[in-house]
Formats: structure tokens, sequence, C-alpha cells
């Protein structure tokens, strides 16, 4: 029981590093990232595996007036956003070394990335709507549908990030530390289901 | 077509308990070569299921027996006998048993009912689920009708279940299993009637606020007295001669009546209710509600919601005497 | 056997008494984050919502107590046949036995201070009741759903029920679900990361097995709900066209969705049920489990097989048979699992040496009526027998088989079983087993004829019958085992209420029972154990030795933990000891947060989008106010 | 067959000795409901997918996996055989696992091989 460290010691960068590494399991936290990703992904295996039912009830697809959609734009946005993780990564390898400016700079990077890119996709949303409407046809709604419900993820991620600079901005203590391992496997989290959504999207041009 | 048999003992027995409440849809009076293997695949069931039930209550009144001995007789208590025991009794037996079940039922015996594929059978006939009637068409033919089926006894007929609204699901239990009409689906059952006879059915698939009253009946005929029925609802509507009747007829087409209702050779052309061409030619009214007699039919002309509440047709303030030669009117229609 | 306090200790359970002491009052309730008061809070909940389903169930009987009966209309009937599923599957039984049992015990029995995320949990409550008052709050305005709890498509589309009945369903559920998901996230990382140091997983109670497996299909099955629920209300108010076949939709999609979650959750509904008899029985027989690791094996399993199931509901909408080959299959082999576990306990009863107290008794007829309902429930993956008896009251009678008997039964018996732990007194023995025989007959009236009525086609879901079809003297027995019913679970009503003033005072273990929660005061302390408890076995409590080795803890002042509201963290399948844990305390956000959520849904279905916004953005908000205070500032 | 029990928590043959046989399932069960569910649909009958072959090459797939988890969960009963199912870790919970495997294996056996011969014996894309 001499080697147990007290979660409640950690409230400054030093510690915080040190309970960490003493750690020899995954964090109460991590088990509850970890299964909030499950249901969310099994929320997008639902949607994905709904577009490919209705997909094959139909004799065409996509629906006959409606252009396949182009590759580039989204391709190109889906690499930025996996790029982003990139910052986050190196913020949590900063954090478990207990250097906070260096976290909080790279977490402030990975963020405007990441809003970047959702600015980006709503943009290329929004004249999705005004060539085809979710209202017309069952590929449109579960086309703007998946596509919507991800954005959704990014933009609650991204205040998550907001969160998380405002905490870490005073101090870096084991609860933080913590909650910016989980914030960062939820990004790999929206990044990896990204490539699936836009493999879904682009599947009638593929 | 030879039949599975049903376990001898047992039957007698349970059957005076179930079959003998002569209900019309008794799932266990079978009429077919369909519903008779189906019933007679219960009774096997039935009578494996009892077997365990009455061990599992065996072992439950040994416990009481025993409550204050510990261990097993013979087994003693050592935790190989107990697990062994488990394991013979929770996973050996029942693993034997439903292998046998899986063969029987999901392997063999659903080809016997499952749908028959187009052109095996002997005829066609196109049942489109309403909320709340059955519309029935013979196809190459022009013959229309509702509720009633008539078929040809002891001959395959092919029935493809479709649905103008909601899903309903077609079940006559005395001829076969049930199928449901999907939207945009054309599902298929088979039905065969071993002997002429009126054999009852419903939408067993909930289907809104008539759900309870959408009966079907399917009339399994002699092929000659078939084939004349089927050749008279092919037959447009003849015109009444009696006076009032022909008023009737007046009334028909001057109100709503007509925007529902189809009667071939006349301006009636409406889609929403069963076609009246040959309506005075069935025994029941919405869907078996009912019986198609003068009197019943006033009271359902006058005020429909009364009789089915929530259903399509409503209630056209007509005044007693136009009730009247409607009735006039619809009664000749046979 | 309980823990004697040594005098020596005083002064350290002094100290633990004043750091885990909670508001007092209203606003004590309000922000509680200790799991027994949020457990009381789940019980007396999901009560209240019980009693709403059981009227509209008699409701149902007594319209078809004869043919042609007019006491409802065909809308009305609808109603109470939407609304008693939908109360008694997501109002009651999921609260009563995750919420209430499950908080209260799960801990306890793995001798943790608290659940892993104690706001997390809080916040489940309250977002519960929301959602409840959100779906009864419709029924209220008079709109109540009527397209029965499975809700098909398109029957449920705008076209076929304009009424905003199915929203309140659609947007109640998903707002139900958000709280359910919650609590299992919870519950899988309290049993990974809390059980008391040395309890691997092989030495963890079968109860617990139960709620793992339990969370676990929660996790994964409420999605595909969600999914559907989502696609639904999009038709609905946004005039999408998921199920419009018209235009490129499908209507079995939503039977594909619905039946992904709705079967995982039938085991979702008596899987705690598994487990609370699994504890039963080894205190009134005097004996551990027969063939442990099976039956922790069992558990795990029928949640797991029970995703591959779900189209033995849809075998009569024309699937391919190659397709439904899959999943006969599986409902087959499903049925081996619960085998087991029913071999395990009857030879467990058998071996050894049963006092039939009350508990027990609703634990026998537990097992018999689940012998029943599991039996009919194989005729099920029979395809031409499903495809025959479906949507009869064969089913009707299959499920409340499974569901009142497997489910509610253990659970009434889990309620005079802990009983004495809750409150501190004991019931009324000669009450309890008159109200267990009662209810038991009136079940059995009630659903028996069920059988033979189906078998005699009638289907379910009509609001009323013909007198010339053979089945009115069936539904007189049902309607009259209805009240019989009533009456047996209002004697288990007022039998505890009773005690709860009058029953006399027990000590801390009076059944002798076998898992960790009898080692402490009745009832527990805030902090449930002064010392963190030893464990070498699955029968913690039958470990005198260990239970000696507290007392000398306690003592001794090891493992005791009164630094701040602490509790030790393990490794997640051996439970070494890794860290101690600074849990938050009492916080007034998670209520908050529920009201917050509430306004969302309220605007939605208002249609106020910018509204809805708004509060969605407060919900964030307050999220964020939640996470200010930090455990560690405590 | 004997070999010594896996120590640590995370090992992965243990995990596969538990987990080997579900997952094999899960897979046959997963990839063939798509196959059929597109084999049978419109577009599907266009692209002739063999829902036959399919079923079987996923069966005996399934079938070696599993077998294969069993025989690991065998092999990891007997290198425990001195250990109780209650001892402390590690002997003790690779005990109990080997147990919990062998039963899981017997039981997915099962239902891979009811599942592959239906699909071969029931006529393709026929109306249940």
């Amino acid at each position: 029981m001499s080697d147990v460290t007290r979660s409640m010691e950690a409230g400054a960068a030093g510690v915080a590093a040190r309970v960490e590494r003493r750690r020899r399991s995954m964090p109460s936290g991590w088990w509850g990232m970890a299964l909030l990703i499950a249901t969310e992904f099994t929320l997008f295996a639902s949607l994905i595996a709904s577009y490919f039912y209705l997909r094959f009830q139909a004799s065409t697809w996509p629906p006959a007036g409606i252009e396949p959609p182009s590759i580039t734009l989204p391709a190109v946005f889906t690499g930025i956003l996996v790029a982003s993780c990139a910052p986050v990564y190196g913020a949590v390898r900063m954090a478990r070394a207990g250097r906070r400016p260096a976290a909080w700079g790279l977490l402030a990077v990975a963020l405007l990335v990441q809003g970047a890119y959702l600015g980006l996709q709503l943009w290329l949303f929004v004249d999705d709507l005004n060539t085809f409407s979710p209202a017309d046809t069952a590929y449109g709604s579960i086309y703007f549908a998946l596509l919507g419900i991800h954005h959704v993820h990014v933009a609650v991620g991204l205040l998550l990030d907001l969160w998380l600079l405002g905490v870490l901005a005073f101090a870096l203590t084991n609860y933080r530390l913590i909650a910016l391992r989980v914030i960062a496997m939820y990004w790999y989290f929206v990044a990896s289901v990204a490539v699936l959504v836009l493999l879904t999207q682009l599947y009638p041009s593929l | 077509m030879a039949r599975i048999r049903r376990p001898g003992l047992l039957v007698p027995a349970a059957a005076l308990a179930l079959s003998g409440c002569g209900s019309p849809q008794d799932t266990l009076d079978p009429h077919s070569p369909q519903s008779g293997d189906i019933a007679a695949l219960w009774w096997w069931m039935l009578a494996v299921a009892g077997a365990v039930f009455l061990g599992a209550l065996a072992m439950l009144g040994l416990a009481w027996l025993r409550r204050s001995r510990r261990g097993l007789p013979f087994f003693g208590e050592s935790e190989r006998a107990t697990t062994g025991l488990v394991v013979a009794f929770g996973m050996v037996i029942p693993a034997t048993v439903l292998v046998a079940l899986f063969g029987v039922a999901d392997l063999y015996l659903i080809k016997r009912t499952s749908a028959p594929a187009a052109g095996s059978s002997a005829m066609t006939v196109d049942v489109v689920g309403h909320q709340w009637f059955w519309e029935v068409r013979y196809p190459g033919t022009r013959a229309v009708t509702a509720n009633e089926i008539h078929i040809p006894a002891r001959t395959p007929v092919r029935v493809v279940a479709t649905t103008a609204d909601v899903i309903h699901s077609f079940w006559v239990p005395e001829l076969n299993r049930k199928v449901d009409t999907i939207p945009g689906q054309r599902n298929s059952v088979l039905l065969y009637a071993d002997e002429p006879g009126t054999y009852r059915g419903q939408c067993a698939e909930f289907c809104g606020l008539q759900h309870a009253h959408m009966g079907l009946a399917v009339v399994a005929q002699p092929r000659a007295r078939f084939r004349a029925w089927l050749e008279r609802q092919a037959r447009p509507a003849a015109p009444p001669s009696a006076a009032r009747a022909r008023r009737g007829r007046r009334v028909f087409m001057a109100n709503a009546c007509s925007d529902c209702h189809t009667i071939r050779g006349t301006p009636a052309q409406g889609k929403v209710g069963p076609d009246l061409t040959h309506v005075a030619g069935r025994s029941t009214l919405a869907a078996l509600t009912i019986p198609n007699a003068p009197r019943e039919l006033a009271a359902w002309i006058r005020d429909p919601q009364a009789v089915k509440p929530g259903n399509r047709m409503p209630g056209l303030r007509l005044s007693p005497r136009q009730v009247g030669e409607l009735v006039a009117y619809l009664e000749h229609l046979r | 056997m309980a823990i004697a306090v040594p005098r020596e200790a005083g002064p350290r359970i002094e100290r633990l008494e004043r750091i885990w002491r909670e508001r007092p009052g209203v606003m004590g309730w309000l922000t509680t984050t200790d799991h027994k008061r949020i457990a009381i809070l789940y019980l007396f909940t999901s009560l209240a919502f019980f009693a709403a389903g059981g009227v509209e169930a008699l409701l149902i009987r007594t319209q078809l107590i004869r043919p042609d009966n007019g006491l409802l209309t065909p809308s009305g009937f609808d109603q109470a046949m939407t609304m008693h599923g939908v109360t008694m599957i997501f109002l009651f039984v999921i609260p009563m036995s995750i919420g209430a049992f499950g908080n209260y015990l799960v801990p306890l029995m793995i001798g943790a201070r608290d659940m892993a995320f104690p706001r997390l949990n809080a916040a489940s409550y309250w977002i519960f009741l929301a959602s409840g008052l959100f779906i009864y709050g419709g029924v209220a305005a008079g709109h109540a759903p009527t397209a029965g709890w499975f809700d098909y498509v398109p029957l449920a589309s705008k076209q076929f029920s304009p009424d905003s009945g199915i929203d309140f369903y659609a947007l109640g559920l998903i707002f139900n679900g958000i709280s359910s998901t919650a609590a299992a996230i919870n519950f899988i990382v309290t049993i990974f990361k809390l059980r008391a140091p040395g309890m691997s997983l092989n030495r963890m109670p079968l109860f617990c097995y139960a709620f793992l497996a339990v969370s676990f299909a929660l996790v994964f099955a409420l999605p595909a709900l969600t999914c559907a629920l989502l696609m639904l209300e999009a038709d609905r108010l946004l005039g999408f066209q998921f199920f419009e076949v018209a235009r490129g939709g499908d209507t079995i999609l939503w039977q594909n969705l619905f039946w992904i979650f709705g079967h995982p959750e039938v085991y979702v509904i008596i899987l705690p049920a598994f487990g609370i008899a699994t504890s039963i029985i080894p205190t009134f027989v005097r004996r551990r489990m027969v063939a442990f690791p099976l039956v922790a094996l069992a558990e795990i399993l029928v949640a797991f097989i029970g995703f591959g199931v779900w189209a033995h509901h849809m075998f009569a909408v024309g699937l391919s048979q190659v397709t439904t080959i899959y999943f006969a299959a599986a409902s087959l082999i499903i049925v081996i699992p619960s085998g087991i576990q029913l071999f395990a306990w009857i030879t467990t009863i058998v071996t050894g040496t049963p006092r039939f107290k009350t508990p027990l008794l609703w634990i026998v007829g537990f097992i018999v009526l689940f012998i029943i309902g599991g039996l009919s429930g194989i005729t099920f993956a029979a395809i031409p027998f499903d495809q025959q008896l479906t949507d009869t009251y064969y089913v009707v009678a299959h499920f409340h088989y499974v569901i009142f008997g497997a489910a509610v039964f253990p659970i009434l018996g889990g309620l005079f079983y802990w009983f004495p732990k809750v409150t501190g007194r004991m019931y009324h023995e000669r009450w309890g087993q008159a109200s267990f025989w009662v209810t038991f007959a009136g079940m059995n009236l009630t659903f028996f004829p069920m059988h033979i009525v189906g078998l005699l086609g009638m289907p379910r879901r009509q609001y009323t019958y013909p007198p010339d079809m053979g089945w009115t003297g069936y539904n007189v027995i049902e309607s009259i085992g209805a009240y019989v019913l009533a009456a047996g679970l209002l004697m288990v009503a007022v039998n505890l209420v009773v005690s709860c003033f009058r029953g006399a005072r027990v000590g801390n273990d009076p059944w002798e029972g076998d898992t960790l929660e009898w080692s402490t005061s009745s009832p527990p302390p805030a902090y449930n154990y002064a010392v963190i408890p030893r464990v070498t076995s699955p029968y913690a409590m039958w470990d005198r030795e260990d239970r000696e080795a507290d007392v000398e803890n306690l003592a001794a002042g090891e493992k005791v933990l009164e630094q701040g509201h602490e509790t030790p963290a393990v490794t997640a399948v051996d439970a070494e000891w890794d860290e101690i844990l600074e849990m938050p305390s009492s916080s007034p956000w998670p209520p908050v947060l529920a009201l917050a959520i509430s306004g969302v849904f309220a605007m939605v279905i208002l249609k106020q989008w910018i509204a809805a916004g708004v509060f969605l953005v407060a919900a964030f908000v307050v999220l964020g106010a939640w996470h200010g205070k930090e455990p560690q500032e405590a | 067959m004997r070999f010594a029990p896996p120590r640590s928590a995370a090992s992965p043959v243990m995990w596969f000795a538990v987990l080997g046989a579900p997952f094999a399932w899960g897979v046959e069960f997963a990839v063939g409901y798509w196959v059929t569910q597109t084999g049978c649909s419109v577009p599907g009958q266009r692209w002739g997918v063999n829902v036959d072959a399919w079923g079987v090459v996923l069966m005996v797939l399934a079938f070696v996996v599993a077998s294969g988890a069993g025989l690991t969960a065998l092999a990891m009963f007997r290198g425990t055989a001195d250990a109780d199912k209650d001892d402390a870790p590690p002997p003790g919970r690779v005990h109990f696992l080997a147990m919990v495997g062998m039963t899981v294996t017997v039981l997915f056996l099962f239902i891979i091989v009811m599942t592959g011969l239906g699909v071969v014996i029931l006529p393709d894309c026929h109306q249940s």
C-alpha cells in the first residue's frame, strides 16, 4: 500500500506528472471516455449501416437527378482533421511530462485547425443543401444526417478544447491531465470516424 | 402431401383443452397441410417442454423434501458432481433438443410453409390491405371484391399480399401461417383448403384504430361453383330495374358515395373504400364487423362511425327515405 | 456476523462521518451524490411510474373483460396499450433494477465508497426523472402515443399519426436514453476500477457480473434505438424521407434498428433479476452457487448473443430464408446460457439447506415462471411456428412470463431481501409470504390463459373482440387475474411501508448473507465502509478471517482512508491496488443540467428552434460550471 | 498440451482463449447477414453474389478460429490444473477464464455450424 499514490495530492504540474507516471492502470476517466466512444461509434455504425441498407433497396444510387458527390474537397478536409491529431498527441506528451505551457500551445494549435475544418465542412454542407435536399429522397436524408451528426461531434470536441484551454491556462492538475488524455482520445475517435463517414459519403463516386 | 404425425398420447387430452373451444381461428384445428404441420410441430414442442417443466418441478420438490439435508441423492455435493449435473441438464440435453428442433422446424418445415414461387400454383389472388378492410383482386379477370376471398378447394392458391397504407398482416390460421403486408414489397403465402368451407382470418399486425375490426373470410368452394362465382364477379353491375333501386342509384351517384366507392359499369370509380359492384353477394359488411342485411346496412349508412369508430367512411346525413332507396339499390347488386 | 467497532477507531469514524456528511433537508436530496440516496430516489420514482403503468394495464384488462366492451374508445385503448409498454420498460423495470438495485448494491458489494462518477450518477437520475415527466407531460396534454411501444412506421409517420403523441414518445426515449447510457458507463467503470483490492474478476459476486453484462448491453444497444428515433423525428419534424417508400425510404429499416435495440433490451430487463436471484439463493440455502464460472459466463453470454437474434421479431415480414436462418440459430443457442443458470440455481437449492422465507419464495416462483416463459420463448425460434403465432396473445403471454415473472418477481424478492439493509428494520414475514402467493396466483391467472387464446387465434393489440370467437371465457379469467395481481402487489406495498415504521429493528446481517454489504451497518453510513474490506473469494461475507482482519485494520488505522472523500482504485482485471481516488462530493449542477436538457426537448417539440438552441448552450454552460470544482480541491 | 499460464492480465493469448469463439461467430454473423441482405437485394441480384459460397467460407473460417480459441483455453486449463478458481491471480484468474473459454467455444461452435448448414441447405433469396 506504500506505493499507492493519492490523486488529491496532485494539485500542481510536477506532482500530476509523477502521479501519472506511477499509475499502473488506466484511470476511471479513460474507461469512461472509452465507453462513451464505444456507444458513439455504435451510433455511427448504425447510421452507416442504414446508409447501405437504403442503398440496397434502390436500383440507382444516388437517385436520378442527383449527381454523385465530388471527391476532392471532402477528402482534403478530412485529411486536415486527421492531421490535427498530431498537435493533440503532442499536447498529451507535454502534459504528461509536466510541461503545461507547451501543452497549452499545442492544444491551441489543434483547436485552430479543427475549427477551420468545421468551418470549411459547414460551408460545403450548405453548398450541398443548395444543390439537393434531405426532404426529397432517402438518399438526401441519410447523406445529410450522417454528415450533420458528425459535424455535431466536431463542434462538441471544440467546446471540450475551449474548456480545457481555459483550465490549463491556470494550472495542470491530475484531474486536468486525465481530462486532456480523454479529450485527446475523443479527437482520435472523431478523426477515425470522419474517415469512415467520408468513405460512405463518397461511396457512389468510388 | 404427407404430414407430420402428432405425438399420439398427448393430443386427445390437450386437444380437449384447446381445440375443443371451437374458435373459428383455431391454429390447432388445421384444414390444410401447412397449418397441419405447424400444429403438429406445436404438439411436439409442447410434449418436450412439458417433460422439461415437470423435471424441473420435480427437482424443486426434491429441494423441498430434502430442505434440511445437504447434497444430492447419489451425487453428494462435490464440486465435480454438481457442476456435472449443471453441464448435463443445462448444456448437453438442451443442445441436443435444440439442434433437433432446428433441423425439423427451420430446415425442413420452413420449406413446407414458405412462400410459393410465382407460377408454382394453380392460380394467384392479390390481396391489398387497407385501413381497415381487405381488397381482393383476381389477376387475369376484372373481378374485384373485399374481405371475402373465394378460392377453389383442394387447389394451391398463391396469395400476393400488399398494402395501400400501413403494415397489416394477412392471416388465416386454419389454412397457413401469417405474412405481413409491407409497403413497397410483394410478399406471398400459400392458401390450400383440404375441403370446401369458410375459414376466418384477420389482420394480425397492429394497424391503427380499427385493427380489431379487420377480419376476412376465405371461402373454399368446389371448382365448378368457384368458377361460376368468379365469372359473375368479373361482370359489371347490372342496371337496377325496380323504381326504388333506380332512385337509390341516383342517390349514390349524387352523393359522396361515388367519390370513395367503385361500382363497375357506373360513373362511380372511387378508390378509397371497397368495390361495391357485387356487394350484395357478400355475407358481411365492414370487414366482417356486421352481417350484410338490410337493417344493418341501413344503420351503417346512417352512421358508420357508430358501428366502427374511426373508419374512413363519413355519415352523409341522408334522409331516411334516401337511405332506404340506397339500401334497395345496394341490395340489388348481386 | 457484524464488525464490532473497536474503541480506538472512534475518532477515525467521526472524521469519516464529518467528511462524508451531506447537506440536510431537501437541498441535501437535490445535491446528493451518495449512490444510496440516489438509489432511493430511483426507487420511489420508478415505483410511481409502476403505479401508472399498472393502472393502464387494469384499463386494458377491464376493457377486454367482455366482447364489444365500450369502456375505452379505440384511441383510448391504443394510448393505454402504448403507454403501458413504454412505462413498464423504460420508466419502471430498467430504472428500478439498474437505477435502484444497481446503484444501492453494486458499490456496496464491491467494497467501494461510491460510484466511479458520482455527479454523473446523480445526473442520470435527474435526466431519467425529467424524461419520464416529459413523456407523461405529453399524456397530460392529451398527446399520448398510439402506435404501440415498438411504434412501427408507416403507422407512426406524420401521415398516419399526425398527433404529436409520437413526438413525445420518440423525443422522450432519446431523452431517457441519455440517462441509461450514462448509468451504464458509470456501472462498467465502477465495477472495473473501484472493486476492493483483491477482488479479481474470479472473486467478483455474480450480481456484479449481471450488472456488467447489462451495462455493456445498454452501451451497444441504445445507439441503434437513438438512431431510429432520430430518423423518425427527422421525418416527422423536418420532412426527411427515411421511411417513405415512395421516396426511396424503407419501413423495415425501422424494424431492424428498433429490434437491434429491442432484443438486447429484453436481456437488459431480466439480467439484473438473474443477479438478484444469484444473490438471494446462496444466502437462503446456506451454500455457494454451483458452477460459479459457468453462471458468470452465462450472464455475459446472454447479453452478447442477444445482439444476434433481433430478426426473430420479424420472421413474418418476408425476409429471405437465408437471412432468417442466422437469427434462428442464435435464437436457439441463446437458450443454453439460460439453461445453465436455471439448473445452477435449482442444483444449488437442492444441494443446499433452503430456508423458504419470503425472498427465496419469490425466487422459486421466478424460477418456475422463467421456465415457462423460456420454453414458450424457444418456440419462436421455430420459424414456421413463429410465423403462425407472432402478433397473437401467445406472444403477450410469453413476454409477460419473462418480464413480469422473470424480472419483476426477483425485483420484489430483492425488495424483501435488502429491506433490512436499507431500513434497519425487518418486514412482516407472514404477510410477505401471503403477498407472494396472491401475486403468484394472479400472475398465472392473468397470463397463462393468454397462451390459449393466442393459440385460438386472438391477435394482440385489438381494443375489442366479437362474442362468437371462443375467446370470451379466457379473457374474463385474465381480467379477474389482473385484479388479483394488483391486490398481491398492494399487499407487498402495505407490508413494506408499514414495516418501515413498525418493523422490528435488525442488526447488520439478519440473513447471514454472503456478500460484503451485510458487513456494514443497516442502513450503511455515507462512506459505506469505515475500512476498505479485504476480499479473497466471491462470498466475502462468509470469509470470517477476512472480516476479522478488517476489524484489526480499523483498530490499527490501516486502509481507513479518512483524509477526504477517498476510495481505492484498482487494476481492472486483477484488482491490484493502484491509487487512492478523491471522489467528487455533493453538487447542485446535475439537476440543473437535467432542467436545461428538458428545455431543449420541450422547445424541439414546440418547434421553437432558437429557444432550443439557447437551452442547449445553457446545458453546456452548466457542464462547464459542473467541472469548475475539481475533486482534489474539496 | 500444457503451457505456463500467462501472468499478465492483458495477455492476448488468454483473452483469445475467452473471446476467440464469440468473435469468430460475430464476424460470421455480421458479414453473412450483409451478404444475404445485399445478395438478395435488387442491385445485389444483378451482381450475382453467391450466398452459399460465402456461407461455407465464413463457416469454415469461424470454425477454425473458434476451435483454436477452445484449444488454447483447454491448454490454459491444464496448465493451471492445480489452481482453484477462487485463487489469487494470475493462476486463479487464468484457471477461471480457461473454464469460461472452453464452455464459450462449445456454444459458439454450435451456432457457427448450424448457421452455415442452414445457409447451404435453404434456397437462396427465397421469401420465408
